[in-house]
C-alpha cells in the first residue's frame, strides 16, 4: 500500500516538474512571474483534446499538443512579454490576470464548458503488476515522461554548449551579451520551450486528471509554489521542488486529510521566512 | 517599483468629483443604484488598503483576500455568538486585522518582489482553505443573518438602502482622511522612499522593518473594516470573498487607478466594478473583453488613469 | 568622535582583501584612505558603514563596540555614508528629499500627525543644507532630472542631513569635471568644520586638498600613515602608485 | 468546432444585439451613473421570470441546461400564459455569492421580475434567500440541494422542485442495506453538500443493518487525483464504495477508479449525478456496474419523458440531463401556477401560494410540493450503469414512490 502511495506521489510530482521547471526557466532568464502559465496549460491539454478527437490517436496528441501551444507562446512572447521585459511586477502580475481571463473565456468559446476526457492508447489502458499490486500503467508512463523531461533538460543545460548559452543569460544577461549571446534569441527559444513544457504537461495529464474549464487555476498556485520555493531560475530546485510538494501533497490527504490544504503553504511559507530566496538560490 | 506621481492637489480634486458623483448617484438613483453603490464604496475601501502598502513600501499582496475575510468573518461572528452592536464590531475587526497585520507583517515585510507576492498568496489560500473546511465558520456555505449596525434611537434606520450606502461613504471618507494624512506625515514619506530606495533609508538611520510593519497593519486593520461592512451590506459570508482571484482584482483596481493616488485607487475600483458590472449583463464572455482592457492599460497608459488626470490637469493649467 | 579599526581582516573566497588593518581617529579631522584600485578601499568603508561585516577584528565608535550593529543602527549613533553610485529618491524633489533626510534628524519618522512637508523648521533646515552643498536654485527640481554633478551634491546633502557626527564619503568626486571637482572640494572642505570626515579616494590631488591625515593602502594592508606632506615625499607610496 | 458551439454563438449573438440596443438607450439620456433609475416599461401583460444561473465559470453547463429546458416548456405553450406573454431575463450569478446578490437586486428592483428561478449552488441559495423573502418574490430552485433551505431557513416564497441531500441519498441507504451490502466506505468532496449527503445515507444505511468502514473527504473542487484515496479504499475491504461527485470530479473519480481495478474488488455505488447523462460521454465504459439513486433517468418509459427527450434532443442536439429536467420542470410549475390564477400575479402571497399547491406529471413522474416544507415530494429511481447499444446507458432497477424530504425546524 505504501508503495502504491509512493508511485502516486511520484506521478503528482512529475506533473508539477513539467509545469514548475517552464515557470522557473521563464522566471530565470526574464524575471517575469507569468501567473498565465497555468492558462498554457490548460490549452495544451484543449489542443490535444482536439487532435485526440480528430485522429484518434493519442500519440499524436501527445506530440502536437505541445509543439502547438510551443507555438502560442512563441506568438504571446514576441506580442506581450517581449515589452514588460523588466517593468515592475505589478505591471506583470495585470498583464498575465489578463491573459488568464482571455484565457479562460477563449477555452470556454472554442471549446464549450463540458468537462472532456482523453483516454489512454490501449497499450496503455491497463494495470500492471506492482510487487502483486494493480497500478494503472498509463501513471507509470507519466512517471517515465517526468523523469525523460528531466534528464534532457539537466543533461542540455548542464552539459552542452546552448546550454551554457542559457545559463550565462540566465546568471548575467549584460556579460551574456558582451560574449556575442544573442539573448533576444535565447529569451525567445526558452519563453516557447517553457509554454511547451506546460502543453506537455497538460495533455499528459489529461487521460487522468480529464479536460475542463477552470484547470488553469487549480494548477496555478502549486507550480507557483513549487517555484518559489525550489528558487526561481533553478533547474534543481524545480526538481526538489515538484518532488518535496508533490510528496507532501500526496501523503498529506490521505494520512492527515484536515490539515492537508494547509500544510502546502505553511511548508511555502516557513521555507521563504527562512531561506528568502528558495532553496537552491540560482 | 513606478508609483504615480505625488500629487495632492489632484488627488484632492479627484476625491472630491468621486464623491459629489456618488451622492448624487445615490440619492437620485433606484434601490438597485444604492446597493451597487454602497458596494464600490466598499471595494474602494479595500483597494486602498492595498494600494497603502504597494506605494508605501513597495509590498504588492496577492493574499489581502485574507484581511477582507478577517474582517467579515470576526464581525460576523462578534454580532452572532457575542451580541456586539455591529458598530462597534466593524471597530473591534479593525484592531483585530491590525493586530494579525502586525504578526504577519513582522515576519514577511522584508522580503521583496516576487517572494512577497508569493507569501502574500500562500497565506491568503491557507486561510482560504481553513475557511473552507471549518465548521465553526460554517464551511462552504458561510454564514448568514448578520444584522447592520441600528441606530433607531437616532432615527436612522439602517435597513434603508440609501442611508447604509451613506453610512459607507462616511467610513470611506474617514479612511481617506487618515490615509492622506498619514501619507503627507513623515511616517508617510519615508514608506513612499522606501518603495523607492530601501538601502538609502538604511543609510540615514531608518528603521525600515518597523516603517513597513505598521503600514502592513494599518493596511490590514482598513482591508478588515471593507470585509466588517461588507458582510453588513449583504448579511453574507462565504469563503468565496477570500479568493485569491478577489485580491487579484484589488490590484488591477489600484493599478487601473494609478498606483499610490489613494483617490485613483477609488476611481480604479469606481471604472473597473461598473465595466466587470455593465458587460456581465451584456455578455457572458465578458472575461475576455476584460482580458485585453488589462493588457491595453499595461502597454499604454504608464500610470492607469491617474497618469491621463495628470495630463488633462497639465493642459487645463 | 572617536572611531578606532583594530586589526580587521576580511577574505573573500580565496582573496585576503583586508589584512590586519588597524585605523583610528580620535578627534574631528577630516582622514584620507587612499591606493592604487584594488587595494580594498571599497571594502574598508562596507566595513565602516556597516555594509559588510569583517571576519575578524573590531571596531569601536565613541568608545562602544559596534561590530554586530547593522547599517541602521550605526547610522542612528552617528556614521552617515554617501554612496559611490548616486543613491536617491528618483521620485522625489531636491527639497523633498533633503526634508526626508531631515525627518531622521528631528527623529520624526514615526509621526502620523502633521505633514512633514508643511513643517516650518524642517523648511528652513532643508534651505540652509541647499545652500551649503549648492543646490539652492534647484529646489524643486526631481532628482532623476538634476545632472550627475548635482546628484552628487544632493547624495552628499542627504548624507550631512542626518545630523551626523562621523561623515564617510566613498569618492566623492568620482565621474566629475575638473570644475564640478573644484567645486566639491570647497564644499567638503566647509563641510570638515563641522564633521569629521573620512574619505575615500584614489585620486591624490583630491586627497591633498582635503584630508589632515592619510592612510595608504595596498593589496589589502596599510603600508603608510601620515600628513598630506609626507605621504606626497614617501618613496614607498610613488612606488606602489607609479611602479616605478 | 462542435455543435455545440455553433449554437452557443447563435444563442449569444442574439442576446446580444438585443442588449446593447437597450444599453445605447439606456447610456444615452441617462449619464453612467445614473443608469437604472429608470425601470424598464413595466407594461401589465407581460410575466417577467428572472434567472439565478452561473452563465460563467465553472458550473456554466448546468446552468445552461437548466434555462434551455424551462424556455422549452415555455415554448411549447407558445410563450404566454392566459394572454400575458412571459419575458426571461437572465442574470448570471458566475457561481459567486456576491454577484448573485447583486443580480438578485437588479432583478427585483430594477427588472421588477414576478419570479425568480435559480441558483445551482447552495452557498448562492443561503445568499439570496432573505433578500428574496424580505422582497416576497418566489423562488424556485432548480438545484440548490441543502437541506436547510427548506428546513430552518424554509419560506412560503422559496419553493424547490429539484432535490434536497436527503431525499436522493437517504432512500439509498436502505435499498443497498436491503440487497444485501454489508458494508461500505464513503468518500465525497469536502464541502457542505458532500458531508449531508453522506450522512443521509449513513443514517439509513446503518438503520438497516449495514456498517460504515470509513469515511473520506477530498479537498472540494481541488481533488484531480483521486490516486491516494483509491488505495485507501481498495484496502478497507468494504462490499461497496459509497460516493457524491460533479462535473470534472466526478468523471477523474470513475475512470480514475477503473484504472485501479476498484470495481473487481467492491462494488460501486453513489448518488446519481456521479454518472450523469453530461459525463458519461466522458466516462465511457469506465461507468458500467455503478449503481446510484436520482430523481431522473432518461430511461423512464412514460408519456411525457419520451415526449420531452424528443423535443429536447430536436432543438439543442443532445439528450437531456437530470439539470434539464430540473430546468423543464420548474416551467411547467410556473405555468401552472399562473395558469391556476388566470394570470392575475399582483398579490405575490396569492402566488406563492399557488405554485406551492401546483402538483404536475413531469419527465420524471409526479411531482407534487410537501405543504409542510415546499419540498417537491417525487420518486426516487435506483439504477445501473448497463451497457446499452449506444454506448453506456442508466437501467432502472427499482423506482421508491413519493420520497418526501424530512425538513426539520421549517414552520412554514
Amino acid at each position: 500500500m505504501i508503495l502504491i502511495q509512493i508511485l502516486n506521489a511520484l506521478q503528482f510530482s512529475m506533473t508539477l516538474f513539467l509545469l514548475a521547471v517552464g515557470l522557473t526557466i521563464i522566471f530565470g532568464l526574464m524575471k517575469i512571474v507569468n501567473l498565465a502559465h497555468g492558462s498554457l496549460y490548460m490549452v495544451g491539454a484543449y489542443i490535444g483534446l482536439s487532435i485526440f478527437n480528430y485522429t484518434e490517436s493519442f500519440w499524436l496528441a501527445l506530440i502536437f499538443a505541445p509543439v502547438l501551444t510551443a507555438l502560442i507562446g512563441a506568438i504571446l512572447y514576441s506580442l506581450l512579454f517581449k515589452h514588460i521585459q523588466n517593468a515592475d511586477p505589478m505591471k506583470q502580475v495585470l498583464l498575465t490576470f489578463g491573459l488568464i481571463y482571455i484565457g479562460l473565456d477563449s477555452v470556454r468559446l472554442l471549446w464549450g464548458t463540458m468537462s472532456h476526457s482523453i483516454s489512454a492508447p490501449n497499450l496503455l489502458s491497463n494495470s500492471l503488476l506492482v510487487l502483486n499490486e494493480p497500478y494503472p500503467s498509463y501513471r507509470l508512463f507519466v512517471i517515465l515522461v517526468g523523469f525523460v523531461v528531466m534528464f534532457t533538460l539537466y543533461f542540455v543545460l548542464e552539459k552542452t554548449k546552448i546550454g551554457a548559452k542559457v545559463r550565462a543569460s540566465v546568471d548575467d544577461p549584460e556579460t551574456a551579451q558582451l560574449l556575442q549571446i544573442n539573448t533576444d534569441k535565447i529569451l525567445f527559444y526558452t519563453f516557447a520551450l517553457g509554454c511547451g513544457l506546460a502543453g506537455l504537461a497538460g495533455i499528459t495529464v489529461a487521460p487522468i486528471l480529464g479536460v475542463e474549464p477552470g484547470m488553469d487555476m487549480e494548477v496555478l498556485v502549486l507550480t507557483l509554489i513549487v517555484v518559489v520555493l525550489g528558487g526561481p531560475g533553478s533547474l534543481k530546485g524545480a526538481i526538489i521542488g515538484s518532488l518535496l510538494i508533490g510528496f507532501v501533497d500526496s501523503f498529506g490527504k490521505v494520512y492527515i486529510p484536515q490539515l492537508a490544504q494547509i500544510i502546502i503553504y505553511a511548508v511555502m511559507a516557513l521555507t521563504l521566512l527562512f531561506k528568502p530566496d528558495g532553496l537552491y538560490k540560482r | 517599483m513606478r508609483a504615480a506621481n505625488y500629487n495632492p492637489k489632484l488627488r484632492l480634486q479627484l476625491m472630491i468629483i468621486l464623491l459629489l458623483l456618488a451622492l448624487i448617484s445615490n440619492i437620485f438613483g433606484s434601490y438597485f443604484t444604492r446597493f451597487f453603490i454602497a458596494e464600490i464604496t466598499i471595494l474602494s475601501i479595500f483597494a486602498m488598503s492595498l494600494d497603502f502598502i504597494a506605494s508605501r513600501g513597495g509590498m504588492i499582496s496577492l493574499g489581502h483576500a485574507m484581511f477582507l475575510g478577517i474582517g467579515a468573518y470576526a464581525s460576523a461572528i462578534l454580532t452572532i455568538n457575542y451580541g456586539i452592536s455591529p458598530f462597534s464590531s466593524t471597530l473591534y475587526t479593525f484592531l483585530v486585522g491590525a493586530i494579525i497585520g502586525i504578526i504577519i507583517g513582522y515576519f514577511i515585510v522584508l522580503l521583496d518582489g516576487i517572494f512577497f507576492i508569493m507569501v502574500t498568496l500562500a497565506l491568503g489560500e491557507m486561510f482560504n482553505a481553513w475557511v473552507f473546511t471549518s465548521d465553526y465558520l460554517g464551511g462552504s456555505d458561510g454564514i448568514s443573518g448578520i444584522l447592520r449596525p441600528n441606530f433607531l434611537i437616532l432615527g436612522i434606520d439602517m435597513n434603508n438602502p440609501l442611508i447604509f450606502s451613506f453610512y459607507t461613504i462616511l467610513w470611506l471618507l474617514g479612511i481617506y482622511f487618515i490615509l492622506t494624512k498619514i501619507t503627507d506625515s513623515p511616517l508617510g514619506r519615508n514608506l513612499d522612499a522606501i518603495r523607492q530606495n530601501k538601502d538609502r533609508i538604511s543609510a540615514i538611520g531608518g528603521y525600515t522593518k518597523a516603517y513597513k510593519t505598521i503600514a502592513f497593519a494599518l493596511s490590514a486593520g482598513v482591508a478588515s473594516i471593507a470585509g466588517s461592512l461588507y458582510v453588513q451590506l449583504n448579511g453574507f459570508i462565504s469563503p468565496e470573498l477570500t479568493h485569491w482571484t478577489v485580491s487579484g482584482e484589488g490590484l488591477i483596481m489600484i493599478i487601473v487607478g494609478g498606483i499610490g493616488s489613494i483617490s485613483g485607487a477609488i476611481l480604479g475600483a469606481t471604472v473597473v466594478h461598473i465595466i466587470q458590472h455593465e458587460l456581465s449583463n451584456i455578455i457572458n464572455w465578458w472575461m475576455l473583453v476584460i482580458g485585453f482592457g488589462f493588457i491595453f492599460i499595461v502597454l499604454f497608459m504608464k500610470d492607469g488613469l491617474w497618469g491621463l488626470l495628470e495630463q488633462i490637469q497639465k493642459r487645463l493649467r | 568622535m572617536s572611531l578606532s579599526l583594530n586589526n580587521i581582516n576580511k577574505t573573500f573566497g580565496s582573496v585576503k582583501v583586508l589584512n590586519n588593518v588597524s585605523i583610528n581617529s580620535i578627534k574631528k579631522e577630516c582622514l584620507g584612505i587612499i591606493g592604487p584600485n584594488g587595494a580594498g578601499k571599497s571594502t574598508l568603508f562596507k566595513v565602516i558603514s556597516g555594509n559588510l561585516k569583517q571576519d575578524t577584528g573590531d571596531i569601536f565608535f565613541n568608545d562602544s563596540n559596534i561590530n554586530n550593529l547593522n547599517i541602521e543602527k550605526r547610522a542612528r549613533l552617528g556614521i552617515s555614508q554617501s554612496f559611490q553610485k548616486n543613491s536617491l529618491f528618483s521620485e522625489m524633489t531636491v527639497k523633498e528629499s533633503l526634508m526626508l533626510a531631515l525627518s531622521h534628524k528631528y527623529k520624526i519618522t514615526f509621526n502620523i500627525l502633521h505633514s512633514l512637508l508643511d513643517n516650518k523648521t524642517i523648511n528652513i533646515d532643508a534651505k540652509t543644507i541647499a545652500k551649503d552643498t549648492g543646490l539652492l536654485d534647484y529646489l524643486d527640481i526631481k532628482s532623476d532630472n538634476l545632472a550627475y554633478g548635482l546628484q552628487r551634491q544632493l547624495e552628499l546633502g542627504i548624507a550631512i542631513a542626518c545630523n551626523p557626527k562621523l561623515l564617510l564619503l566613498d569618492e566623492p568626486t568620482a565621474g566629475m569635471s575638473p570644475a564640478e571637482t573644484k567645486g566639491i572640494i570647497i564644499l567638503i572642505k566647509n563641510l570638515s568644520i563641522k564633521y569629521s570626515i573620512i574619505i575615500v579616494e584614489h585620486d591624490m590631488d583630491v586627497i591633498y586638498e582635503l584630508a589632515d591625515r592619510i592612510y595608504v593602502l595596498d593589496r589589502g594592508s596599510l603600508i603608510f600613515e601620515g600628513d598630506a606632506k609626507s605621504v606626497k615625499e614617501s618613496k614607498l607610496v610613488q612606488k606602489i602608485y607609479l611602479g616605478i | 468546432m462542435n455543435k455545440e458551439c455553433i449554437t452557443y454563438y447563435k444563442y449569444n449573438a442574439l442576446g446580444a444585439i438585443m442588449y446593447i440596443k437597450k444599453i445605447i438607450l439606456k447610456i444615452s439620456f441617462i449619464s453612467l451613473i445614473l443608469f437604472n433609475s429608470v425601470s424598464i416599461s413595466n407594461s401589465a401583460d407581460t410575466i417577467k421570470v428572472g434567472t439565478l444561473l452561473p452563465y460563467s465559470g465553472v458550473y456554466t453547463v448546468l446552468g445552461e441546461e437548466i434555462t434551455n429546458a424551462m424556455i422549452l416548456a415555455f415554448d411549447e405553450v407558445g410563450n404566454s400564459i392566459s394572454g400575458k406573454n412571459i419575458e426571461v431575463i437572465k442574470g448570471d450569478t458566475e457561481v459567486k455569492p456576491n454577484i448573485a446578490l447583486q443580480k438578485a437586486r437588479k432583478l427585483i428592483s430594477s427588472n421588477k421580475v414576478d419570479i425568480l428561478v435559480g441558483p445551482v449552488s447552495s452557498s448562492v441559495a443561503l445568499a439570496v434567500r432573505n433578500l428574496v423573502v424580505q422582497s416576497k418574490t418566489p423562488l424556485i430552485i432548480p438545484n440548490a440541494g441543502a437541506n436547510v433551505l427548506t428546513g430552518e431557513k424554509c419560506s412560503k416564497f422559496i419553493t424547490r422542485i429539484s432535490f434536497s441531500n436527503h431525499q436522493i441519498n437517504a432512500p439509498m441507504g436502505t435499498w443497498l442495506a436491503k440487497s444485501g451490502i454489508k458494508s461500505a466506505f464513503l468518500l465525497a468532496p469536502d464541502y457542505a453538500a458532500g458531508k449531508e449527503m453522506m450522512k443521509a445515507f449513513k443514517t439509513n444505511f446503518e438503520e438497516a443493518g449495514g456498517e460504515i468502514l470509513g469515511e473520506e473527504y477530498t479537498p472540494f473542487r481541488k481533488t484531480k487525483d483521486f490516486g491516494p484515496y483509491l488505495a485507501r479504499v481498495k484496502n478497507s475491504g468494504a462490499d461497496a464504495v459509497y460516493v457524491f461527485y460533479a462535473g470534472g470530479e466526478a468523471i477523474n473519480f470513475i475512470k480514475q477508479a477503473k484504472s485501479f481495478g476498484l470495481g473487481e474488488v467492491m462494488k460501486l455505488t453513489g448518488a446519481g449525478w456521479t454518472t450523469s447523462p453530461l459525463f458519461i460521454p466522458a466516462q465511457k465504459e469506465a461507468a458500467i456496474g455503478f449503481i446510484g439513486s436520482l430523481n431522473y433517468v432518461p430511461s423512464i418509459n412514460t408519456e411525457e419523458n419520451k415526449a420531452f427527450i424528443k423535443a429536447y434532443k430536436d432543438k439543442f442536439g443532445r439528450a437531456p440531463s437530470e439539470f434539464a429536467v430540473q430546468g423543464y420542470d420548474s416551467g411547467k410549475v410556473i405555468i401552472k401556477a399562473i395558469e391556476s390564477l388566470s394570470g392575475n400575479i399582483k398579490d405575490k402571497d396569492k402566488l406563492a401560494e399557488a405554485i406551492s399547491s401546483v402538483s404536475i406529471i413531469g419527465p420524471r413522474g409526479p411531482l407534487t410540493i410537501d405543504p409542510r416544507t415546499n419540498n417537491v415530494i417525487q420518486n426516487i429511481y435506483i439504477f445501473e450503469v448497463v451497457n446499452g447499444d449506444q454506448g453506456p446507458e442508466l437501467k432502472v432497477l427499482d423506482t421508491i414512490e413519493a420520497v418526501k424530504s424530512p425538513g426539520e425546524g421549517c414552520n412554514l
